[in-house]
């Protein structure tokens, strides 16, 4: 049988499994439940590994169209149809494998919690999106599952709906993204109205055969690729958290870490990059807008790395540190680097899922504590969890031949041809990287532990429902990396797998990316000399059992920055000030005032009027029949006057 | 006529299906004795009847691409130089609304089994006549008898308010009733100036759909009939400044009566102004389509925002249909196949969601008689599968992609961007956000979050017959939202036909005196019903 | 010698407004009623002097049945005013107002 | 010898309908007298001698009859039928109360009779005598009837008001009638008619004439500014006299009012005519409506609702001609059917004459007595001009004739004061419906009779609406001679 032509079970298997979770199944039922939950995205994986297999042995680098019914017709007509590609597949790799782990993982996790079965619903569901979106052959589709996602997103931060904090940090995810998905859609309009087309195949069809049609000016002197290009690019800032719409990702930690790992660390939130990646071929025809990229991912990158230096939170430093790992991404796409930045991704997913369920495996033994401050000394405890941690963090500090020294070297390759500047801010973001990461490290895993008696009492590794997981992610972060481009070297087979997702258009060749041996060398050697500073005075400072006092020690020596950092710049502050309640004093203006003083004030007063008129008029009827007999004689004669003039 | 009237009633025609509520509220007249179930019973039973006629109908006449169906037409008031006829015809334009309201009927009265204490027999009976006064206003094609429809449902409205309502239920049943009076009064005078106008050319009065749409009329008539119309069809919307009947409405009537006034009752306007107002008067309407469209786009902005910060349940919920209707409005004024497509479908989906949105907050009313906020919070842990409804209804309602309001509302925006309309469509689809903000806010504050009050702690979760109420609603978002196609498909040939028809009048000249364009029938100036081909009598006694 | 017909008519008028003048000033029911009896007579001398003029007995016609049904009136008229003297002890019509408003 | 008084054969036929009337009448006073004991039967006569004399106006052989006094037309016909539709209604509506306020006697049907025995001469005049006379006969009738509930001091009030003021606007009529004959030489209508034509006469007085004739009839129809007499004597006058008073004789006036304006408005003088109507009829309409609104008395806020019904029915007048006839006797119509419904169902359902009839103390009575107040819905919603109702049929008629005729400025206007109307008639039925109830119903005067004419009106109300077909058919075939 042909797996290329089940590519609409992959999707179709998590949103069957969500479906049955969700309805059929009781709560009580939680072996059911479990074999579900795990069940579907088992077999969309099992669906996925046989057609990427035959994809990749096949016809590697051909896209393949799949059109399963028609949507929509008349004025407007699309379909509902699925493509794979090289840039799918990878998305697909990732998303499908990783989303397994962490649905293995979760078992273990979430064994205890009450909405089991809710849970694994929601996952599924999430899944089932995730692959809409990577797969979808127009964007029609992949905006459904961009939505989608979104959704799953905000029921899953809000999982403890019964408490205060979880279901507004949902609301605060699923309207920010709506801001971004606000742009997304404008964007689909524009493209729409320009290509008469939504299909990935059919604009880039276009555009090859006449790029002007895509430079041509369209408004406020943007191109149609400028225009189109900006608004997707404003739907990736709010679902990949970028500058400035970066603020719900730190809440959205409030969901069970599996969550985090899987939507807030490795797949959803890399949506955008896929979509950048995706419309690279508007991105080029759009410098500008590309340059716009770069510059917001680099801030991103190093802004939310500083932040991450000073959290205690363990979930909130990963969290910033993988806003800062997206602004990496955008940097990459931005600099036209779009390998490096589905690279990266792919790396990403690995390690930060890694990290984020290493956390978990903390957290849980910890029972629910996440502050880092209480905690310390666990290597001992979680022997396996440690290790893998560790190696986690050593692969996003760009330690050497683990898969981010790769990813992250092929990035600032990228980067320093682009402009140096760049190349700059990405070098300080790597050591700052490898800082906060080891802090975290140390701050866990080493000194003496800080929690409570009982505490340290039910300190235990994780069951191997969760810690295999770990190993074999930890096995990716390891390997991940060879997949690329390998410095001094041109084995690149990732770049060649590429070759024909990212687009040449007449006119607009991208300059050759391959200079010298010894820039490479210097590029190389700098990077590696950053992740060792970051390493080193992370060491210094926290390292060697001080515990926090290290910490505490250079808080105090600069207090305003410490206080700063700590909270976050106060960007949800500035943000609630200038637009939150400006924006709910309007509309209470237009309540209270419009609707209820102006508009309804007037009906009344005019009704008031005219009753007044007929209450003060009908006293005219005295009830004196010799008035009456007066308004006729007066009625008479006024009358009489009027005819004769 | 009468012969002619009551042999249709017989036959399988349009005629049966707008009269029989009618016939089956006549024994309710002498069932005010009668054991309460038992008149509930009878009405359920009733509406299903309906709705079985109605499908059977719609199937019947369905011929591939779409339906145009009409009665045979016979004199109804025939007077020297004066003759209004009897016509009705249903197309695709009319037909979702129509089976939306067959939908909705059985569903009104199931979800106000518990909430109507007294009079069921009244109740029912005022919904009985509601129905009549809109189908036939769905279907009619004589002014006159439209005009008569039109007026038919105001009464059993303002008594479903007025005898059921809450508080302050007298002072909002007079306010919807006086509003949407003033407004057909004036569309009153418009229809016999065109009436008499025709008169005028053609030698005998005429207010046939047919007739009247062959006027052609110097801009300045054009403007001031247009405004007419516009202001009936507005009020009825309702669009911004002429809104603030709904809330007040909305917030005292009872459960069902604000399911059917949110699900169809709106709708009549925005197919007024689709099926009349421009066809009618193309100039005019071009020229003050910016008007609307402001008038629109400051709906669907203004109605979330005031939505959002609503404290009672049920005004959030009728906020958002004012921001729904925007949208529609959008995609009328818009006037583009893509555009109007989304407009049809988007008023039966607004139908759906904001029906099942209206149906729970009264759920909730006949448990805890409150639709404040405050008094809620938490209750997902209490009753759930209410829960799962009250959240679906809500995301269809957001627009959420896979769901019914998302195509509706894409369809809108794409048509109006496509036509030109850019930073008006930019502007409302900024709405998109808004309504995720106070749906959120919404399912927030009554689902999410600590159980606070203790009285919510026992609350039993939905029955059989709510979830009966619910599921065909849900399962048509989901379905409309998954596969539109089905949904579009129908209406899409009459659409063309008039926006054509409209296009073309439009590209014409502007009269400088009323004149009457001699048309062969079929022509494009005249759309889909004057077309004999495409025109299928239903059977009944030929005139 | 005899009065041109200008003057009957005159004369008429005046009686008219007299008529009506008394019949708005009055406040006595009965001298009201007599007011309008003038009024009435004034009328009839009007049509009388026309039918003179244009030498037509139609106008004298008028006159009689007119008279006739000013005594109906006074007839009902006055059973009126019994009625109210006997409920309300006064023809003051100042002061018949029940119903007012 | 040849008998001088010989009155023709033909001309007393001509006269069968109102003979008949005066007759049967004459009989109820008989029999008051003598079998006073068949009481309960008097209206069952009294309707039994209507219907003989609508048999009668039925098969009336047409044309002018008394010299050209009055005469016998399809159209006259029409507006008989319908007056005696309005008696017929007025006898339904009284015995119940009669009963109850133990007036029950030979006199009240009699009397009805009498004044429409006068109506159908008024509808029938063509000469200003004729007209004079049917006039005060009807007028005197009514003083009678208005005073009926002896012992009450509103219904004397009512009567000596509507009386003196009766009296005084009869002696303007009179005087107008002196003036126009005098300066056209005629007192026929045709004869003024073809004076005016000619130009005889001097403008002034002939102006002068014709206004107070007209604002005699005006004051008949009780349009504003001489309708001051018809809310004190509406409020005051017995329920089932109301009932009858404030149509039938709305009926037979506007006939003349028709005549009237048309005689003038053909003439050189015509000039001002029409406006002057439409003043009056926009008068009306606004007044009449705003004051309705802040009634708090059922029968004073129909009252003013009549009034502003009048300033409706002019509308036509407005813009004279032959095509007048119809909306009118539509409009009419539909009156007669609403108006005397609804004070049928008030006499029945308030307890005390004279006392304030508030509206109020219907609240919740709708659940009481279901028919009756069901019927009472329908007039309002009639009177308010809603369709499906014969009220709406009759304003869609006048509306129809005004922008036919290029008054589109009237058709506004009265669209804006049916607003204002569509306000109180609701409060009717808010009340009855969508209040609790304040006070239990006692001393209600609902007998068969009174069901009787609630159901007619507001089923012929209601069928109306729906199908005016037969009844546009008839009127067209009574108007055919137009």
């Amino acid at each position: 049988m042909n797996a290329l032509e089940l590519l609409w079970l992959i999707p179709l298997l998590p949103f069957a499994g969500a479906a049955v979770n969700g309805i059929l199944v009781r709560n009580s039922q939680k072996g059911l439940a479990t074999a579900v939950g795990i069940g579907a995205p088992g077999l969309s994986l099992l669906v996925a590994l046989a057609a990427l297999w035959q994809y990749s042995t096949t016809r590697p680098g051909e896209t393949i169209q799949q059109a399963v019914y028609v949507w929509t017709t008349g004025g407007f007509s699309v379909d509902i149809a699925f493509r794979l590609d090289p840039l799918s597949a990878v998305m697909t790799f990732v998303v499908t494998l990783v989303g397994f782990l962490i649905h293995v993982y979760s078992v273990g996790y979430m064994g205890h919690e009450p909405g089991y079965r809710r849970f694994f619903a929601f996952m599924n569901l999430f899944m089932g999106a995730m692959l809409l979106l990577v797969l979808g052959a127009n964007y029609l589709v992949m905006f459904v599952g961009w939505e989608g996602v979104g959704l799953c997103s905000y029921l899953l931060i809000g999982f403890y709906f019964e408490e205060e904090f979880p279901p507004y940090a949902g609301k605060k995810a699923f309207v920010v993204n709506r801001i971004g998905d606000f742009a997304f859609l404008v964007g689909l309009f524009a493209l729409f109205a320009t290509f008469g087309t939504l299909d990935f195949a059919g604009i880039e069809a276009q555009v090859l055969a006449d790029p002007a049609s895509a430079t041509a000016p369209y408004v406020f002197g943007f191109s149609v690729a400028g225009f189109v290009t900006l608004c997707l690019f404003i739907g990736a800032v709010g679902k990949s958290a970028q500058i400035p719409l970066y603020v719900w990702l730190p809440d959205a930690m409030a969901g069970p870490t599996p969550v985090s790992a899987l939507i807030h660390a490795a797949t959803m939130v890399t949506a955008g990059v896929y979509m950048v990646a995706r419309s690279n071929i508007l991105y080029q025809l759009a410098p500008e807008i590309s340059t716009v990229v770069a510059v917001v991912g680099a801030a991103t990158a190093i802004f939310a790395a500083t932040i991450g230096l000073a959290q205690n939170d363990i979930k909130k430093v990963l969290a910033y540190s993988t806003v800062s790992q997206l602004g990496y991404m955008f940097l990459a796409a931005g600099v036209g680097a779009y390998v490096a930045a589905i690279f990266h991704l792919a790396t990403h997913a690995f390690f930060k899922a890694l990290l984020f369920l290493g956390s978990g495996s903390v957290i849980h033994a910890m029972g629910g504590e996440q502050d880092m401050r209480k905690m310390g000394g666990l290597r001992r405890h979680l022997p396996w969890t440690y290790r893998t941690f560790l190696v986690g963090t050593l692969a996003i500090s760009g330690v050497p031949l683990l898969a981010g020294f790769f990813s992250k070297d092929a990035i600032l390759a990228g980067a320093w041809e682009r402009s140096p500047a760049l190349w700059a801010i990405g070098l300080v973001t790597a050591g700052l990287t490898a800082c906060y990461m080891l802090r975290a490290v140390l701050m866990t895993f080493f000194g003496k532990f800080r929690g409570t008696k009982e505490q340290a009492h039910h300190l235990h590794e994780s069951p191997a429902v969760m810690t295999v997981p770990l190993g074999i992610l930890a096995v990716g972060a390891v390997v991940a990396g060879y997949a690329g481009k390998i410095p001094f070297t041109h084995l690149d087979w990732l770049g060649g797998f590429f070759a024909p997702v990212i687009a040449v258009i007449p006119g607009h060749e991208a300059q050759a990316g391959h200079h010298g041996l010894a820039l490479e060398a210097l590029l190389v050697s700098a990077s590696i000399a950053a992740a060792g500073i970051g390493l080193l005075v992370a060491w210094r400072i926290w390292g060697r059992n001080r515990g926090l006092d290290g910490g505490s020690a250079w808080a105090a020596r600069f207090p305003r920055i410490h206080h700063l950092l700590e909270n976050k710049y106060f960007v949800d502050e500035i943000y609630d000030r200038i637009v939150v309640r400006p924006l709910a004093a309007i509309a209470r203006a237009c309540w209270k005032v419009v609707d209820i003083l102006i508009i309804d004030g007037a009906l009344h007063v005019g009704a008031f009027v005219t009753e007044m008129t007929g209450d003060l008029g009908r006293f005219s009827t005295t009830g004196n029949v010799r008035n009456y007999a007066l308004y006729f004689f007066a009625g008479v004669l006024i009358l009489f006057w009027w005819m004769i003039f | 006529m009468s012969s002619e009237f009551t042999a249709l009633l017989l036959g399988d025609s349009i005629t049966r299906w707008v009269f029989f509520p009618t016939l089956a509220a006549i024994p309710l007249l002498f069932m005010r004795r009668a054991p309460t179930a038992a008149i509930k019973w009878y009405g359920l039973v009733v509406s299903l009847i309906e709705l079985f006629f109605l499908v059977t109908f719609a199937l019947a006449h369905w011929d591939g691409a779409g339906m145009v169906v009409k009665d045979p037409v016979f004199s109804w008031i025939e007077l020297p130089g004066l003759a209004i006829v009897y016509e009705v015809g249903i197309d695709g334009i009319s037909l979702p609304l129509v089976l939306l309201t067959g939908l909705l009927l059985p569903i009104v009265l199931l979800g106000s089994w518990k909430g109507i204490e007294r009079h069921w027999s009244g109740y029912v009976l005022s919904m009985l006549l509601l129905t009549t006064g809109i189908l036939g206003a769905l279907v009619a094609l004589d002014l006159f008898l439209f005009y008569v429809f039109w007026e038919v449902m105001l009464i059993p409205m303002y008594l479903i308010i007025g005898i059921w309502g809450g508080e302050r239920r007298i002072y909002a049943a007079v306010k919807f009733f006086l509003f949407t009076m003033a407004g057909s009064l004036l569309m009153l005078i418009a229809i016999l100036w065109m009436g008499w106008t025709y008169g005028q050319l053609a030698g005998t009065w005429s207010f046939r759909y047919e007739d009247l749409l062959l006027l052609d009329l110097p801009l300045a008539h054009q403007t001031w009939l247009f405004a007419a119309f516009a202001l009936a069809f507005a009020i009825k919307v309702p669009m911004f400044p002429f809104h603030t009947w709904l809330p007040d409405a909305h917030v005292e009537a009872p459960t069902g009566g604000s399911v059917i006034l949110a699900g169809i009752l709106l709708k009549l306007g925005t197919y007024g102004f689709l099926r009349f107002a421009l066809p009618f008067f193309p100039h005019a309407a071009d020229r003050l389509a910016p008007w609307l469209l402001v008038l629109a786009v400051v709906g669907i902005i203004y109605g979330a925002l005031v939505a959002w910060v609503q404290v009672d349940l049920k005004k959030l919920v009728a906020y958002s249909s004012i921001a729904h209707l925007g949208f529609v409005m959008l995609g009328i004024v818009a006037c583009n196949l893509v555009a109007w497509q989304g407009a049809l479908l988007q008023m039966v989906n607004h139908g759906l969601s904001t029906g099942a949105l209206f149906l729970m907050v009264g759920m909730l009313y006949d448990r805890r008689h409150t639709k404040k906020f405050e008094d809620f919070g938490g209750l997902a842990k209490v009753i759930p599968w209410f829960a799962i409804f009250f959240v679906f209804s809500a995301l269809a309602s957001v627009g959420l992609p896979a769901l019914n309001g998302f195509v509706g509302e894409f369809l809108i925006l794409l048509g109006s961007y496509q036509a030109g309309y850019r930073w008006f469509t930019v502007i409302a689809t900024s709405g998109v956000i808004l309504a995720a903000v106070y749906l959120l806010k919404m399912v927030q504050e009554t689902l999410w979050g600590p159980l606070t009050k203790e009285e919510n702690r026992h609350l039993p979760d939905l029955s059989a017959r709510e979830v009966a109420a619910l599921l065909p609603l849900c399962a048509f978002m989901l379905w409309i939202g998954v596969a539109p196609k089905p949904f579009l498909e129908p209406s899409r040939p009459a659409l063309a036909a008039v926006l054509e028809s409209y296009r073309d009048r439009l590209a014409g000249p502007i009269a400088d005196q009323p004149t009457l364009a001699i048309s062969a029938p079929g022509q494009a100036r005249v759309p889909t019903f004057l077309a004999a081909s495409a025109r299928r009598e239903s059977t009944g006694p030929q005139p | 010698m005899s009065v041109p017909i200008a003057w009957y008519l005159v004369l008429a008028a005046a009686l008219f407004c007299i008529g009506t003048v008394g019949a708005l000033t009055r406040r006595n029911g009965i001298a009201i009623f007599l007011s309008i009896e003038l009024m009435l007579n004034a009328a009839n001398l009007t049509l009388a002097a026309y039918s003179r003029l244009l030498d037509d007995r139609t106008g004298q016609m008028v006159v009689f049945f007119a008279l006739a049904v000013a005594a109906a009136e006074a007839a009902v008229g006055l059973a009126l005013f019994i009625a109210i003297y006997r409920l309300r002890r006064t023809i003051d019509l100042n002061r018949i107002n029940l119903l007012r408003w | 010898m040849n008998p001088i008084f010989a009155i023709p054969a033909h001309d007393v036929a001509s006269i069968l309908p109102e003979i008949i009337l005066t007759v049967a009448g004459s009989i109820l006073v008989l029999l008051e007298a003598f079998l006073p004991g068949l009481r309960r039967l008097y209206h069952a006569l009294a309707i039994a001698a209507v219907g003989l004399a609508a048999w009668a106006v039925a098969t009336l052989p047409t044309g002018p009859s008394f010299h050209g006094l009055i005469e016998a037309t399809p159209l006259t016909g029409a507006f008989s039928q319908v007056v005696l539709l309005a008696t017929v209604l007025g006898l339904l509506a009284a015995p119940g109360y009669l009963s109850r306020e133990r007036l029950l006697a030979g006199e009240y049907p009699a009397l009805i009779l009498w004044c429409s025995a006068g109506m159908l001469f008024l509808v029938r005049g063509v000469e200003l005598l004729a007209i004079f006379l049917a006039l005060e006969l009807l007028s005197i009738a009514l003083y009678g009837l208005a005073a009926f509930h002896r012992r009450e001091a509103f219904s004397a009030e009512a009567a000596l008001k509507y009386f003196l003021m009766g009296a005084f606007v009869s002696s303007f009529v009179v005087y107008g009638i002196a003036l126009v004959y005098g300066e056209t030489g005629s007192t026929r209508l045709d004869g003024i008619a073809t004076a005016l034509a000619t130009g005889q006469g001097s403008p002034g007085l002939l102006l002068l004439g014709f206004l107070l004739l007209i604002c005699g009839f005006a004051f008949k129809l009780s349009l504003v500014p001489f309708h001051a007499w018809a809310p004190d004597v509406y409020q005051g006058a017995p329920s089932p006299v109301v009932a009858f008073l404030s149509v039938a004789p709305k009926v037979a006036s506007a006939v003349v009012l028709v005549r009237l304006v048309a005689a003038i408005a053909g003439s050189p003088l015509g000039g001002g005519w029409p406006d002057l109507v439409a003043a009056l009829s926009v008068l009306s309409m606004l007044i009449g409506n705003l004051f309705a609104l802040v009634q708090r008395d059922i029968k004073r806020m129909l009252a003013y609702s009549g009034i502003a019904h009048m300033g409706y029915l002019i509308i036509p007048l407005a813009s004279p001609g032959a095509t007048t006839w119809r909306p009118v006797l539509i409009y009419l119509i539909a009156y007669v059917l609403m108006n005397t419904g609804a004070f049928a169902i008030v006499s029945m359902l308030y307890a005390r004459p004279g006392e304030q009839h508030a509206i109020s103390t219907l609240s919740g009575w709708g659940y009481r007595f279901p028919l009756l107040a069901g019927c009472l819905t329908v007039c309002m919603v009639s009177l308010a001009g809603i369709p499906p109702t014969a009220g709406f049929l009759g304003k869609y008629f006048v509306f129809l004739h005004a922008i036919e005729n290029g008054r589109l400025d009237l058709a506004l206007f009265g669209i804006a004061a049916s607003l204002v109307g569509a306000a109180f008639y609701l409060r009717v039925v808010y009340m009855l419906y969508m209040k609790p109830e304040l006070a239990a119903p006692e001393r209600t005067a609902i007998d068969l009779h009174g069901r009787l004419a609630a159901i007619a009106t507001a089923g012929a109300t209601i069928l109306l609406g729906i199908w005016p077909q037969p009844l546009l058919d008839w009127i067209v075939r009574s108007l055919a001679g137009l």
